[in-house]
């Protein structure tokens, strides 16, 4: 962010994570110095199977801009299965999304793992981007009045 | 609305740099519920861990909010400072400002209102935390070492001698693993069987240990303290209660045509065979693929000649399953397969070296076979091809380490030292030769390692050059090795009649598969993942599976062993009581409000959840439900999402403490 | 046919093997079809069986208050027949405690049959205990059971979120949807949850859609799409679209679909390794 | 133009913890103007607004003489509660009231006066005597029966000492038997086993009778016994409450609005309510 | 003698009032077959025949399904309040059937009584009722049976009476006169109405049906109900709400809800007692409630027989078939015969 005056928009970007996989792929990222913008807000919960859709939805009403889900890759759950209910979960979550017409640019699910230190801080700056280019959730804080 | 104490890390300077801890500790004390902030240089260090104590007392604290690392480094410590004082320690919470703050983002201005904003979400968090106690589980004081090679030795009898029963299993027919194949061993020069072989034997011998060899792990349920290991005991064709392993069916077997792979493809063995004379159970066993009796029915030689009838072709697999309560993981190493095709397609193999095209190039392990007493040549060097002795032997180090196109970016760290110690053995045995040795830098940091190194160029006369080979060609029946030297300058072609490739230690095969039955990380070359590199080096995130040797990364046999008896030092820990105690962040379901749909029976992975009846006094039935066995669940939290009404609830990540935290976005 | 129903009706309750036949009825001969429940055997000429029989009577099923009058027989259509394979699956139902008529149905609604009726592949019910009458009807060949859906989504996200402000501008939340849904049977519903809450109560733009979103989620591979929700809603929201698109959906990626067959598995609450998906990253 | 459901705002003064979920706080007006001109009977209750939790009903338990302050106590069960539980000194919350009718202290005058309360029910009846003791002249004796499951759960015992001191006052503690602790000095059985064994003298008295349902329901004959009858055994209504002036029905009980025409009932008018709280 | 307006020159008069910024609410068709009293942005969307009662009531426009009552800041140990003045903008509330208008007549008594529900009595003063006169009935109304009548004045400040194509205007309070001054035409013909639904029952006689609290009738006549709240806010008449804080850790508002007695948490305690637990028992608070409490209270039976809970019943079960059920059971001794 450079020195001029910050009336850029700043979206608010919350970031569901699992405490195995994606959390220690975000401290890697820490550990090494890794840069991305400082607008996500990790919220860390045991595992992706624990993340329930009305999380999401709560978070659009809090006002955030951008919702981040993501957890370890199938196969690596440390508890087994948690990521293939989340997965079949959003699958079924993202089509009465669209269906309702809310905006699916705006809600991301990723398996970062806890050695992905660098795909975590990449994945960050470029949602972060797009959520600039989209500018404020403007339909939902509508809703939200 | 609380009594919340927030305490702000300067990390030395790791937060301090990029977030203004002053501000931020002023702008906190706003935040609803918040009694007082403080913050302090080291807050983690014991004068750090005092102040926490003296604050809880002095300000009657209900609820602490300690900003500073990942709790994924200091929860631990943090929760007992606040033991220590009397607050229930699940009334600690902490935010991240450290990883997911001050190293990441630079502008100080931006780090310092994000760091406000995780202390605000800890704050919400921790308001609607309970006070939580520890949950008592019995212990099954049993445990199971997976991998025989010197590591899983070494764990195996160090947990014996405490007195606890092991379950020692490995996929091999021998105990031993790649150490037993091994001639001599760096820096002393020791002989591996002799070093080795009375620790199998004490093995095979000891009362604690179960050894279960020829054998796999099918499945492990349960959790830390009651594991239920299902283990697969490959058909053996042997009864080995009978058998007395004199060896008149080996000697008889007409079969000889297999690849013997204790040799690496050196030498052939028999149908029914010793993996090696120091085998430890020294009993044979029929390689079903190489029997004509079990593949068309005809031969059997071996059952008429066996004195004891200890012969049983319609053997079958056998599946067992044994009760532990923890489990060490030891399942070794590979080497990088250095031929052209590759069976992960992450790595690319060197065709460029001829291996597999020109007999006369070997890697280091068949090396180690050609120079081993037990080996092929019965520990004459002699090269493969027409059984010669090789006047000059090329070894080439860092084939595959270090080298990311080939799709292994790390240094196998031992490839040095054997090389090296190759140069002696070939030096010892063929004092006329000489020993050619291309490396990129010598690594030989342990105790007398450098000066081994030494001693093998100087006193040994190893040409060390520093350059990478380009390419091996054989002409008339030389094998033509170019490369470059670097310090000198100039490109250098040697005439060598053998190459010995040092290649890149990788996990042994099967190791992620183990890994996701067992739950644990591994990282993308498949070498497990522990908890902590520094502080939690053979425990791995999965409560009651600890790590070690060569299946966490390559090492050689002293730190293999060292790491052995940490695990097992870790085993003997958690046995030292009668029960165990787990973290109560695990499920629990209100009782009163589950309509019983069982959609949590359905998902839970660990089976934690069974269906349940509530009866009145009068024992005619109310309703039924779902109920949690709190020494099943491992909090993972996906009942919660799938339950319709939200009767099911985890604690220390429960609705109420989630939507709070969202709620102070 | 009507003759048969009491007839079968009258016997099983003189009989004993049934305490209450939960079917329809009409209070005043010019007032609407609604469920009546018959103890004795006399008044099942007060059950009719016309083109008004909306309601599905299995919801009554879960109910304390018709539990407590003992074993039940119960009217169902085809669609009624396969909400209740959903609540025998989900073990509110034990299927042996309820003796189920099926009634061979052309489709009710008059004078042009319900939305439902017209793509309804089961006139004939399935896994009752006994059927009357029969009929011809059957769905006209490879026809697009989610063609309203797919209609609806040809519109732009904005029109569609416009479309749905509009609607949900008119919820009151009076909960009939959740009443009258048969798989609706929580003893305490999410909404009314208040540690924390996680649903608005108020009848706000954010807490209709928050309900709402809830709700059709919670039937996502569960509605049998006997469009009770949408008949009864008294502000007249197009509630079925929710839950055919989360149907359609389930059938795409799961190949599952409702009510079908008692053995497969419920989509929510179990998985498949090989689950295929394209947005995770 | 007054929005009847605005609160005011209250600074809370002291916390005190008497069980394991049962607390008692004191608050005051933040506008010390309003605090001054606040006043109300003994027995009325107010609305207590926790911002972002809810509001909840409880009796105001201090008495109504005291002008500084006002309390009231409350155990942890719901939502606005465990909210409640964690307030501290220093922290504002909503008070809007008082409301409902109050004990009849004229008319008690002269009567001897027979307070009974079972478990969390002191705090009803604490204003009550707090009020008695500071007119003492105006009343005849008083007898305090208060019980309670076990010894750690009785609520303002140090009051309890403090009220055996008065003259012609008698206090008598009891718990149930089984919860007895080798310490407990008090009585101990049912409650009205403990009245009925008291042997109180009758004549001119009025009695307040407040605990669980079934508590009440077998002190009355005691009671009757000793010659108190229906019009004058008093109770509180412990209804769901939500707007407590009357408007949002909620906590319509019979005829009755219990938050304008209660809490405060006689055993007669209770009597006459269909059994629907 | 008798003061007119046809229907072109009412829909003129409409547009003018909202032209002149007041809010004007009448019944529309949203969708199709769905009527309801909605705000109108022009009166061609204005229904004034074809339809006996709209989904909802006019209710709506006085005691709102969702209202802040006030706002409040949270900052560290402090809070700040922010009152919310009720609105009173003036509206209109036009060819309102006259089971709505009554009921809003009755409902004054419950917000005025003790303290005043300033945000009720604001919109009411504001506001002015035209009614419609009912000229045709559906099987659900029973307005007879309970004093009201499809030309029941009560609670109206103007009342239209279809007249051949146009509406007989009688103004009968100021609000009234002072709307439709000067735009209404003399005319000799004064309007007929047809005789509204047959008297089904008499508020007497339910009142004494209603003595017997313990009524075994209330275990089954009501078995169907499925304890939702389609009934309570669609009726013109029920008034309950719930009181709740909305908002985030940095503020929010506490807000009045319609509440409904049918559904099952209404009288829930936080220690899980629940006094109505059964269906019934809730029924019969309803039914107690609107004719034998409120009467006894405020001398008003609390029902305008509008019929809407029985049309917006998911099995339309509604209150007037309860009523019959208890009257049923009654000897003729109270009031006139059935």
């Amino acid at each position: 962010m450079s020195e001029t005056e910050k009336t850029a928009f700043e979206p608010k970007i919350v970031a569901y994570v699992c405490n195995w996989c994606t959390y220690l792929g975000a401290d890697l990222a820490g550990t090494n110095r890794l840069e991305y913008p400082s607008n996500v807000r990790i919220v860390r919960l045991p595992c992706t199977g624990r993340i329930d859709f009305n999380l999401i939805i709560k978070a659009f009403e809090m006002g955030a801009d951008m919702v981040v889900v993501s957890g370890c890759h199938p196969g690596d759950c440390h508890y087994t299965a948690g990521n293939y209910h989340a997965r079949r979960r959003w699958t079924l979550f993202r089509d009465l999304l669209e269906t309702m017409g809310i905006d699916l640019n705006r809600i991301h699910f990723a398996w970062i793992s806890a050695a992905e230190g660098k795909k975590f801080a990449e994945f960050i700056t470029e949602i972060t981007d797009k959520a600039r280019q989209l500018g404020p959730y403007q339909a939902y804080r509508e809703i939200c009045e | 609305m609380a009594r919340i104490g927030v305490f702000i890390c300067w990390c030395g300077e790791n937060i301090a740099r990029t977030v203004d801890v002053k501000r931020a500790t002023e702008e906190v004390e706003q935040i609803p519920g918040v009694r007082f902030a403080i913050d302090y240089k080291y807050m983690c260090s014991d004068p750090g861990q005092t102040m926490v104590r003296d604050k809880i007392i002095a300000e009657r604290l209900q609820g602490l909010v300690i900003a500073s690392c990942s709790p994924h480094m200091h929860m631990k410590t943090f929760r007992a400072a606040a033991k220590a004082a009397g607050l229930n320690p699940y009334l600690v919470e902490m935010a991240n400002i450290r990883e997911h703050c001050s190293w990441v983002h630079q502008n100080r201005e931006e780090a310092t209102a994000k760091a406000v904003e995780l202390i605000r979400l800890a704050v919400g968090k921790v308001i609607q935390d309970k006070p939580l106690d520890a949950i008592k589980v019995p212990l099954t004081k049993r445990a199971l070492v997976i991998g025989a090679g010197v590591a899983g030795i070494q764990a195996s009898l160090d947990i014996a001698e405490a007195g606890h029963e092991v379950v020692l299993v490995e996929r091999e027919p021998s105990i031993g693993g790649k150490m037993a194949g091994l001639s001599e061993t760096f820096p002393t020069l020791d002989c591996s069987q002799c070093i080795l072989t009375p620790r199998m034997v004490e093995t095979g011998q000891h009362p604690n240990i179960k050894l279960y060899t020829w054998s796999e792990i099918e499945s492990v349920d349960g959790s830390v303290g009651n594991f239920t290991v299902t283990i697969r005991k490959k058909a053996r064709y042997i009864d080995m209660s009978k058998c007395t392993g004199c060896g008149e069916c080996w000697n008889k077997c007409p079969m000889s045509k297999t690849l013997n792979d204790f040799d690496y493809g050196l030498s052939k063995r028999k149908a029914i065979y010793l993996a090696f004379p120091q085998a430890v159970p020294a009993r044979p066993v029929i390689d079903k693929n190489a029997c004509t009796k079990l593949k068309t029915g005809k031969c059997g030689i071996c059952a008429k000649v066996c004195a004891a009838g200890a012969i049983n072709y319609e053997d079958q697999d056998e599946i067992v399953t044994e009760q532990v309560g923890a489990i060490v993981v030891a399942t070794g190493y590979k080497l990088y397969s250095i031929g052209q095709e590759q069976d992960n397609e992450k790595y690319t193999g060197y065709g460029e070296y001829g291996y597999g095209k020109y007999p006369d190039v070997i890697d280091a392990l068949q090396f180690e076979r050609l120079s081993s007493a037990s080996g092929p040549t019965g520990g004459e060097i002699r090269r493969p091809s027409d059984g010669a002795v090789p006047k000059s032997v090329v070894f080439i180090a860092c084939v595959g380490s270090r080298d990311p196109a080939k799709g292994v970016s790390y240094c196998s760290k031992i490839c040095c030292m054997y090389t090296a110690k190759h140069t002696m053995l070939y030096k010892h045995k063929v004092h006329e030769g000489t020993a050619h040795v291309f490396y990129m830098d010598i690594r030989a940091g342990g105790k007398n390692y450098d000066e081994f190194v030494r001693r093998a160029i100087e006193k040994d006369g190893a040409k060390y050059y520093r350059g990478r080979v380009s390419k091996i060609t054989e002409e008339n029946g030389k094998l033509i090795v170019r490369a470059a030297d670097t310090l000198a300058g100039v490109p250098v072609t040697i005439e060598a009649d053998m190459v010995v490739l040092a290649s890149a230690m990788l996990p042994s095969t099967g190791a992620t598969e183990l890994a996701q039955k067992l739950k644990v990380g591994y990282d993308e070359y498949g070498f497990l993942s522990e908890s902590h590199p520094k502080l939690r080096p053979v425990e791995t995130n999965s409560a009651g599976v600890f790590i070690c040797g060569a299946c966490h990364g390559p090492k050689d046999i002293p730190e293999a062993v060292a790491q052995a008896s940490a695990a097992a030092g870790k085993v003997q820990v958690m046995f030292a009581r009668n029960e165990l105690t787990r973290d109560p962040e695990i499920a629990k379901i209100n009782e009163q409000n589950c309509a019983a749909c069982y959609a949590c029976v359905r998902t839970c992975p660990y089976n934690a959840i069974e269906k349940a009846e509530i009866r009145d006094r009068q024992g005619n039935l109310v309703k039924m439900t779902a109920r949690v066995n709190p020494g099943l669940c491992m909090g993972c939290g996906t009942c919660v999402a799938v339950c319709p009404s939200k009767s099911a609830d985890i604690d220390g990540f429960s609705e109420s403490q989630i939507y709070e935290m969202i709620k102070n976005l | 046919m009507i003759e048969e129903i009491r007839q079968t009706c009258r016997t099983l309750l003189e009989a004993g093997t049934v305490n209450v036949v939960i079917a329809y009825g009409q209070s005043n001969p010019d007032g609407p079809v609604h469920p009546i429940f018959v103890t004795k055997p006399d008044d099942v000429e007060k059950i009719v069986w016309n083109k008004q029989c909306f309601a599905n009577l299995t919801t009554y099923l879960t109910r304390k208050e018709v539990k407590s009058l003992g074993k039940a027989a119960i009217l169902v259509k085809g669609c009624d027949a396969r909400s209740l394979v959903v609540l025998v699956q989900e073990s509110q139902v034990e299927r042996s405690d309820v003796h189920v008529i099926g009634l061979a149905c052309e489709g009710v609604g008059e004078p042009e049959l319900a939305g439902k009726c017209r793509v309804c592949e089961v006139h004939m019910p399935v896994g009752v205990d006994v059927t009357i009458g029969s009929t011809e009807a059957a769905a006209p060949e490879g026809q697009n059971r989610y063609a309203l859906v797919d209609e609806f989504m040809k519109k732009s996200p904005e029109e569609r979120m416009a479309f749905w402000k509009q609607e949900f501008e008119r919820c009151v939340r009076c909960y009939a949807c959740r009443g009258v849904c048969p798989l609706c049977y929580c003893n305490q519903c999410i909404v009314d949850k208040n540690r924390p809450v996680v649903i608005d109560t108020s009848a706000t733009l954010k807490g209709n859609f928050a309900w709402n979103i809830t709700r059709a989620f919670h039937l996502a591979g569960r509605c049998v799409s006997c469009g009770e929700c949408t008949r009864v809603c008294p502000a007249g929201i197009d509630l079925r679209m929710l839950n055919a698109s989360l149907a359609q959906s389930a059938e795409k990626h799961f190949n599952y679909r409702a009510g079908m067959d008692p053995e497969t598995p419920p989509v929510i609450g179990t998985y498949n390794a090989e689950d295929k998906e394209n947005f995770i990253r | 133009m007054s929005n009847i459901y605005m609160p005011d705002l209250m600074e809370v003064v002291e916390v005190k913890q008497h069980t394991a979920d049962v607390k008692s706080v004191k608050i005051k007006f933040k506008d010390p103007e309003k605090q001054a001109k606040f006043s109300f009977r003994v027995g009325q209750f107010g609305m207590y607004s926790l911002f972002g939790e809810g509001e909840s009903t409880f009796n105001i338990c201090s008495s109504s003489n005291w002008k500084d302050h006002i309390e009231f106590c409350f155990r942890k069960t719901g939502k606005v509660t465990d909210a409640l539980w964690r307030v501290d000194e220093g922290d504002t919350i909503g008070f809007r009231g008082p409301y409902g009718n109050s004990y009849p202290m004229e008319a008690w005058e002269g009567k001897n006066l027979v307070f009974i309360g079972g478990g969390i029910a002191m705090p009803p009846i604490r204003c009550a005597i707090w009020y008695a003791l500071e007119n003492r002249a105006k009343y005849g004796d008083i007898t305090i029966v208060y019980g309670a499951r076990t010894p750690r759960d009785l609520v303002f015992t140090d009051e309890l000492e403090k009220w055996a001191e008065y003259d012609r006052v008698r206090v008598i503690q009891c718990v149930d038997p089984g919860g007895e602790t080798p310490e407990w000095k008090g009585e101990v059985g049912l409650i009205p086993n403990v009245l009925a064994a008291a042997n109180v003298p009758a004549g001119n008295t009025a009695a307040l009778v407040i605990g669980p349902p079934i508590m009440i329901k077998f002190t009355l004959p005691v009671l009757d016994r000793m010659g108190v009858l229906a019009p004058d055994i008093y109770t509180s209504l412990e209804n769901r409450m939500k707007c407590g002036v009357g408007k949002c029905g909620r906590c319509n009980c019979g005829p009755v609005y219990v938050c304008k025409e209660g809490p405060i009932f006689t055993m007669e008018q209770l009597n006459a309510l269909p059994a629907d709280f | 003698m008798s003061e007119t307006i046809t229907q072109q020159a009412l829909r003129a008069l409409v547009d003018e009032w909202i032209g002149a910024g007041t809010k004007v609410a009448g019944p529309s068709y949203v969708k199709k077959d769905l009527c309801q009293y909605v705000p109108l942005t022009s009166s061609a969307e204005l229904l004034l025949e074809g339809f006996i009662h709209p989904r909802n009531s006019v209710k709506d426009f006085f005691f709102p399904r969702h209202e802040k009552i006030y706002e409040y800041t949270l900052k560290g140990h402090e809070v700040e309040l922010a009152d919310m003045t009720p609105a009173s903008t003036p509206q209109v509330i036009v060819a309102a059937r006259p089971c709505d208008t009554a009921a809003v007549a009755i409902l004054d008594a419950v917000f005025n009584w003790g303290e005043k529900d300033e945000f009720y009595t604001q919109r009411r003063e504001a506001a002015t009722i035209v009614a419609l006169a009912c000229v045709t009935h559906d099987s659900h109304c029973f307005c007879t049976s309970v004093g009201i009548g499809p030309d029941a004045e009560k609670g109206a400040d103007v009342m239209l009476l279809p007249l051949d194509g146009g509406f007989e205007v009688r103004c009968l309070t100021e609000k009234g006169k002072t709307l439709f001054a000067g735009r209404t035409q003399p005319s000799d013909k004064t309007a007929v109405i047809p005789e509204g639904p047959k008297v089904k029952v008499s508020p007497e006689q339910v009142r004494a049906a209603l003595e017997d609290y313990d009524n075994p009738l209330w275990k089954t006549a009501t078995l169907r109900c499925l304890s939702c709240g389609a009934c309570s806010f669609t009726c013109p008449t029920c008034h309950c709400f719930d009181i709740v804080d909305e908002g985030n850790a940095h503020g929010g508002c506490r807000a009045k809800n319609w509440d409904s007695c049918q559904l099952c948490m209404f009288t829930k305690h936080a220690s899980g007692h629940n006094p109505r637990n059964v269906q019934g028992q809730r029924q019969r608070q309803r039914t107690q409630h609107k004719f034998r409490i409120y009467p006894d209270k405020f001398g008003e039976v609390l029902c305008t027989g509008c019929g809407n809970c029985a049309r917006n019943c998911p099995v339309s079960l509604g209150i007037l078939g309860t009523l019959v059920e208890l009257c049923a059971e009654m000897p003729k001794t109270v009031g006139e015969s059935k």
